[in-house]
């Protein structure tokens, strides 16, 4: 249950807007016909709302396929220098990401992969590194997953406990990980790992670690969806080579804040598109329901009370997306983070509410769950509701999400 | 009408309360329930999932006479009313207890209002059975339902039954040429279509009937006021429900805040878990006393009970949305698996909160009377 | 501005129950009998809201007056010992003061000497001090403040830094309070001071201050509503002699605590009556205030989301009533002060969100303030929703009663 | 039609911006307004108070060219349309400035909406007007006026008028048999019955019209059409005040959260504090990207302007509301006291909440737009 960074992205959809150069309004053009005309036929069993929710090998083995050709089609590693296996371009990401977010094809499954390990790589891999790990990434040959929190040290993450202890040229790791998604999927890690017990922000060392060997064992954890989004990894003597240890030994806490922290880098980086429905597209779904849902031959939209609930949603939407389109002008934005680091707590929050809503609006039907024949839309607005807490939960909960609002924005004194 | 001052909690319904909550403790139902589920849990491609129960527990509550608490003595049963039935309810709640003996509790007050002592008995012997009233849209009417009668027999789908494949048979709301009836029929008439459903520890199907032999409630016509007078306690009785897990969901919540350390504190030190823990406290509060004041007035003051009873499910909605919700988040990650028993409460919680109507309807139907 | 103590016997206000002994019922009927015959004209201008609010001398004479006759008829100190000037009756208190809150006539003036300083008095005073200020009090012959707060000690009184120092027989005054409710009329004072600087909770002090005296200077202040409903008072030297302590030296905050912390000592105690409304009669009447105020010749009750906004409390008020029943139930109250020390914080908040509803209910009409002809109600909705933050602030906010109930309802560890 | 990505806020408008910040900052307009309440602060026994405001400083703005920012070129102005004049607006609502200048901005656009070139010119000269337009129930439509044209002479009386005992004249909406037309009357013609209002940076009257010879500015049954394009700048003018407002109710409270020590620690460290002042960040920016949306779409694509307005004035009026609600509560008993600007800016919040219609109802009007 590692970050839905694909949130965070949700939030920075634009409007369509004037292209400034030529050769973008180009490119847009490019990406907008070569989705249409490579538009995949869709899965047998639907794919989950959320690419952090794919656990299933049909799935794997249909989206693997889908990130190759769209990397392939340079709608991926667009702005990454050709060298490391990038197309080269400059500022052509966010039109390439607009793009296939807006034509509703489906996400894309590397999504720890392009959205933490290829910019964490980037700024702090070595070139073997680079050279050696970002293609597999671009073209999903290789997935990736996410070694972050522990059972211990879910908010608190400094306080991890998996210890790495060098022994010659390898490190030999010990402890677990939880709430790692796509764990059952990936045969790489990007890891923190403890090297000092003594020096707790110090003592921290970032490694990329190969899953399939002795050392490693992956369980799964269903979810209160049922599914199983998220694994349990344990290590006893797992073994990494010291090659693959990123930047220095104690750097591990820097590395993960820089990734962490940086907006751009970790959204939109490398093209890293975790869902396709925009919270727009949801309130108007929502709206839509609302007017067809009927109960006693009224539709549930004629009712003011729901229909005043809608409609504040509504506004609220309406509001993150003009974030995203204040938040670059200095003059109106109080500050560089301070609409970005909104974005997350805000937009997971209206997002569980939108979802709640769309439960009260159902009524009993609200009840009827995936593979039910009656059920609305299969089940996706129970369904969405449930997972709406991993967004205000995961990758700093809401409450951990207002101490830095708080703290970094507004200059309170720190809480801890 | 004089109302006791203690809500009629004599010390029998007391005792009946205490005994209902070590035995529903004792039997862990819940554990059960767990190994019932091996194999089910994945929505996509888990296996078919069942409406267990434990029969075992059900016998042993009907030997403890818990069934025949509500039906009148005149029926064999022990007379004691609403807020007995609900003493037992909010425990039945608090345990998230998969059980025939919800509805059948649900039942025994629409055949009261509907003065049926033959039905009445079979259940003061041990006989369950469920509700079935409403049409596919779940409109919270009596009358949304779609079955038609012909004479005595029934024809049509019902919709949204409760504990359908736990019970022996039903009492159906059908609509005849003179106005709504209210009949009964076995189990074994019906085809039982069961809906794949979010919660766990009750089961729910779409009843089909063609052209079934019935046993008549309540006469065509007479069923809009049967259901009328009964609507307040089976609204009562699912509020009491609700009060009871969510005061699981506060207690467990709390001292998981207790337990958990991040930052070197118990989560319970910050404020940011304390207040919203003591915000459950606060909703589940308001709850308890609006019910325990509407299973009282059901029983002393019937003029008062729909608008005592229509508050009692408005605030137990609102509750069961809120300690949900808080549940859920301040659990963090461990609250959203499958091996937490706080999903479970979740969602029997999001589930009850529509029964019978949310809180937004019961509260449009309670400004009528203000 | 002190603790609204009214809250908490507001809360307590209960339906019309069947007495269990006939001299209760027969003790009933003469209040009410009493009340109906006694009822005292209107003021000219109008009494505020509460009797913590009042400020002027006519109010304050008019008030007295209407005390002291309550006191005559047994309406006050009903419980309280014959020999401490009371009438010696057993649990008719209650009786009295329902149906003194009943019959909708003026609250009692020296609600601070009647809900803190008699029960301090009868719990921890001296025998002298007892048969000297108890009587004065309940016939409001003398007036009562509490000074308790500091600018620098609100919701955290233990800092509080008043120094008390013992020169012979006498002690010796200097500093501040704020917040005082009743301060410009009282003429005495229920004082904690420092004794010793060293020990935070054991170095306080609790005496009766006379306040008029040199040393004391007394400042109003003017509240948001412009009314002047609360004092600073300035000690320089001020003068109080030994025998005018209330237990024993450093004993000040047990004192304290003792009178705050006892719902029954506080709040019913010897018939202290600060409000005449309820919450029951708010939300009626601002039902009342939906159905007949108008726009566009439309009632806002047949606004559904007015309507639902307005149920909403209705409920909630219902079920505080509904608390006072359960509450005195062993096998239903969670424990004996899970409810009670709910009161404050729950009826201050809703009384809050009552007249925030009452002030969209008016919409434009809301504007209009005390005095203006067109106002509704003179002015009762906007004042009332100003001085709601009374409620939410004084006598222990919001947030440290949450603090407390977190701490000794649930126990969850200490925030401090 | 394409709105410019940065909501048409060029460097020259960013500079006015700056500009109304610093001169309303050196002002301190506030400190004066403190000086005319003195004596009149006590409700019952207070000294009559007046619509003080500070004619210097409103004769600055002039001649800073502020009130013809949005006036057409055409009429002698700037026409830089609701994007600039919101830039202006929102320095007001942050410094709580008392002043014609906010009911000449409203008036402004009322005026362009109606071609009214010859008022328009007025306005660029120095003129300043305040809007007449609700009946005594106060709802917000331009025809709930009870004012009636007979030819050119008005009759009646005009609630809720804002800052009448500031401006030299009034656009007064009446109802002609022909449907509603607006007039222009001078402030001379009119009796102002002064309201006792609760907010103190406003002055509000009614203003009564005995057969008073008008100047015509919309022809009978032509007002509605204006007063509906007119509107959106309306609302968003006043959202926009709303914003600035909120950003001084946010930036104070978190000033005092820095500062007051209570439990040996600045208060802002506990969450129950920390957390509100987050959320109060979150209401006001969401009410600030609506508003630079709300004035972008009056300026470049008026299709869309309207549904833009009623976003943003609904967003306004809760966040004020909540803004005013946390500011006073966090602040303790101080900001309780009349010594505290926190109280001015409460009822400043407080009442444009109510004007031209509060949170529910823009979002009803709005709901018929979706």
């Amino acid at each position: 249950m590692a970050h839905p960074y694909g949130m965070a992205a949700k939030m920075t959809e634009q409007q369509s807007s004037p292209e400034a150069r030529p050769e973008a309004r180009e490119f847009r053009e490019y990406c907008r016909r070569w989705l249409e005309e490579n538009r995949p036929p869709p899965t047998e069993t639907p794919l989950p709302q959320a690419s952090y929710e794919v656990t299933y090998d049909d799935h794997r083995a249909y989206l693997c396929d889908w990130q190759a050709k769209c990397y392939e089609a340079g709608l991926i590693a667009t702005d990454v220098p050709k060298v490391y296996g990038g197309h080269g371009y400059e500022n052509f990401q966010s039109i390439a990401s607009d793009e296939v977010r807006r034509s509703k094809v489906p996400y894309f499954l590397n999504w720890i992969g392009l959205g933490m390990v290829a910019p964490t790589l980037l700024i702090h891999g070595s070139e073997e590194q680079k050279k050696r790990f970002l293609k597999p990434i671009f073209s999903a040959e290789e997935i990736w997953c996410q070694g972050y929190s522990e059972p211990g040290a879910g908010s608190d993450l400094v306080s991890l406990q998996t210890s790495a202890v060098k022994d010659g040229d390898q490190w030999i790791i010990n402890g677990s990980k939880v709430w790692t998604s796509l764990g059952s999927l990936a045969s790489w890690m990007l890891l923190l790992a403890r090297n000092d017990k003594q020096d707790k922000y110090n003592g921290i060392t970032c490694f990329l670690l190969p899953i399939d060997q002795p050392g490693v064992t992956v369980r799964p954890i269903h979810k209160m969806t049922g599914e199983c989004g998220f694994c349990e990894v344990f290590f006893e003597n797992a073994i990494i080579a010291d090659d693959l240890r990123v930047d220095d030994v104690g750097a591990g806490w820097k590395v993960a804040m820089s990734t962490l922290t940086s907006e751009r880098g970790a959204a939109a980086g490398v093209g890293a598109v975790t869902h396709t429905e925009s919270p727009l597209s949801s309130v108007r779904e929502l709206i839509e329901l609302a007017k067809t849902t009927k109960r006693n031959g009224v539709p549930v939209w004629d009712d003011p009370v729901w229909r005043d609930r809608i409609v504040k949603l509504y506004i609220r939407i309406e509001a993150i997306i003009q974030h995203a389109r204040r938040a670059p002008i200095e003059a109106l934005n109080g500050g560089a983070m301070r609409l970005p680091l909104q974005s997350k707590v805000v937009g997971s929050e209206i997002g569980q509410d939108l979802n709640a809503t769309a439960l009260g609006v159902l009524g009993m039907q609200s009840s009827l769950y995936v593979g039910d024949e009656h059920a609305v839309r299969n089940g996706r607005w129970p369904l969405g509701y449930m997972n709406s807490y991993t967004g205000t939960i995961s990758g700093g909960s809401s409450e951990i999400q207002r101490n830095i609002l708080g703290e970094r924005i507004l200059g309170l004194p720190k809480t801890k | 009408m004089a109302q006791p001052q203690d809500f009629g909690f004599d010390d029998d319904i007391v005792m009946l309360k205490d005994a209902a909550n070590r035995f529903l403790g004792q039997r862990q139902t819940l554990v059960q329930l767990r190994a019932s589920l091996k194999g089910t849990e994945d929505p996509y491609r888990g296996e078919e999932r069942q409406g267990w129960y434990d029969p075992a527990a059900w016998q042993e509550m009907v030997d403890l006479g818990w069934a025949m608490v509500p039906v009148p003595e005149s029926a064999g049963g022990l007379g004691l009313g609403l807020v007995a039935a609900v003493a037992i309810q909010e425990e039945i709640g608090r345990a998230a207890c998969p059980t025939p003996l919800s509805s059948t509790l649900q039942a025994t007050f629409v055949l009261k209002e509907a003065q049926a002592d033959a039905h009445l008995a079979k259940i003061a012997e041990g006989s369950s059975m469920a509700l079935a009233l409403f049409g596919e849209d779940g409109a919270p009417d009596a009358d949304s339902t779609t079955v038609t009668a012909n004479g005595n027999k029934l024809s049509g789908t019902s919709s949204y039954v409760q504990d359908a494949q736990k019970v022996d048979g039903f009492i159906v709301a059908a609509k005849a040429s003179e106005g709504l009836g209210l009949y009964w029929v076995p189990k074994e008439s019906v085809t039982i279509h069961r809906d794949r459903i979010v919660e766990l520890t009750r089961d729910q199907a779409r009843i089909e009937l063609k052209n079934v032999e019935a046993e008549v409630i309540a006469e065509p016509g007479s069923g809009e006021q049967v259901m009328a007078r009964a609507l307040p306690a089976l609204l009562t009785l699912l509020a009491a429900d609700m009060a009871g897990a969510a005061e699981w969901q506060l207690q467990t919540t709390a001292e998981y805040a207790k337990l958990r350390v991040q930052f070197e504190r118990p989560i319970g030190f910050f404020q940011a878990v304390k207040h919203p823990i003591v915000n459950m406290m606060i909703a589940a509060d308001e709850t308890r006393s609006l019910v325990y004041n509407a299973a009282c007035a059901y029983d002393h003051d019937p003029e008062d009970a729909l608008r005592c009873a229509r508050m009692a499910k408005a605030s137990a909605s609102e509750t069961a949305a809120f300690c949900s919700n808080r549940s859920t988040q301040l659990h963090g990650g461990i609250g959203f698996t499958w091996e937490s028993d706080v999903q479970i409460y979740h969602k029997r919680q999001m589930h009850s909160q529509f029964l019978f109507g949310d809180a937004s309807w019961q509260r449009q139907k309670l400004a009528e009377l203000l």
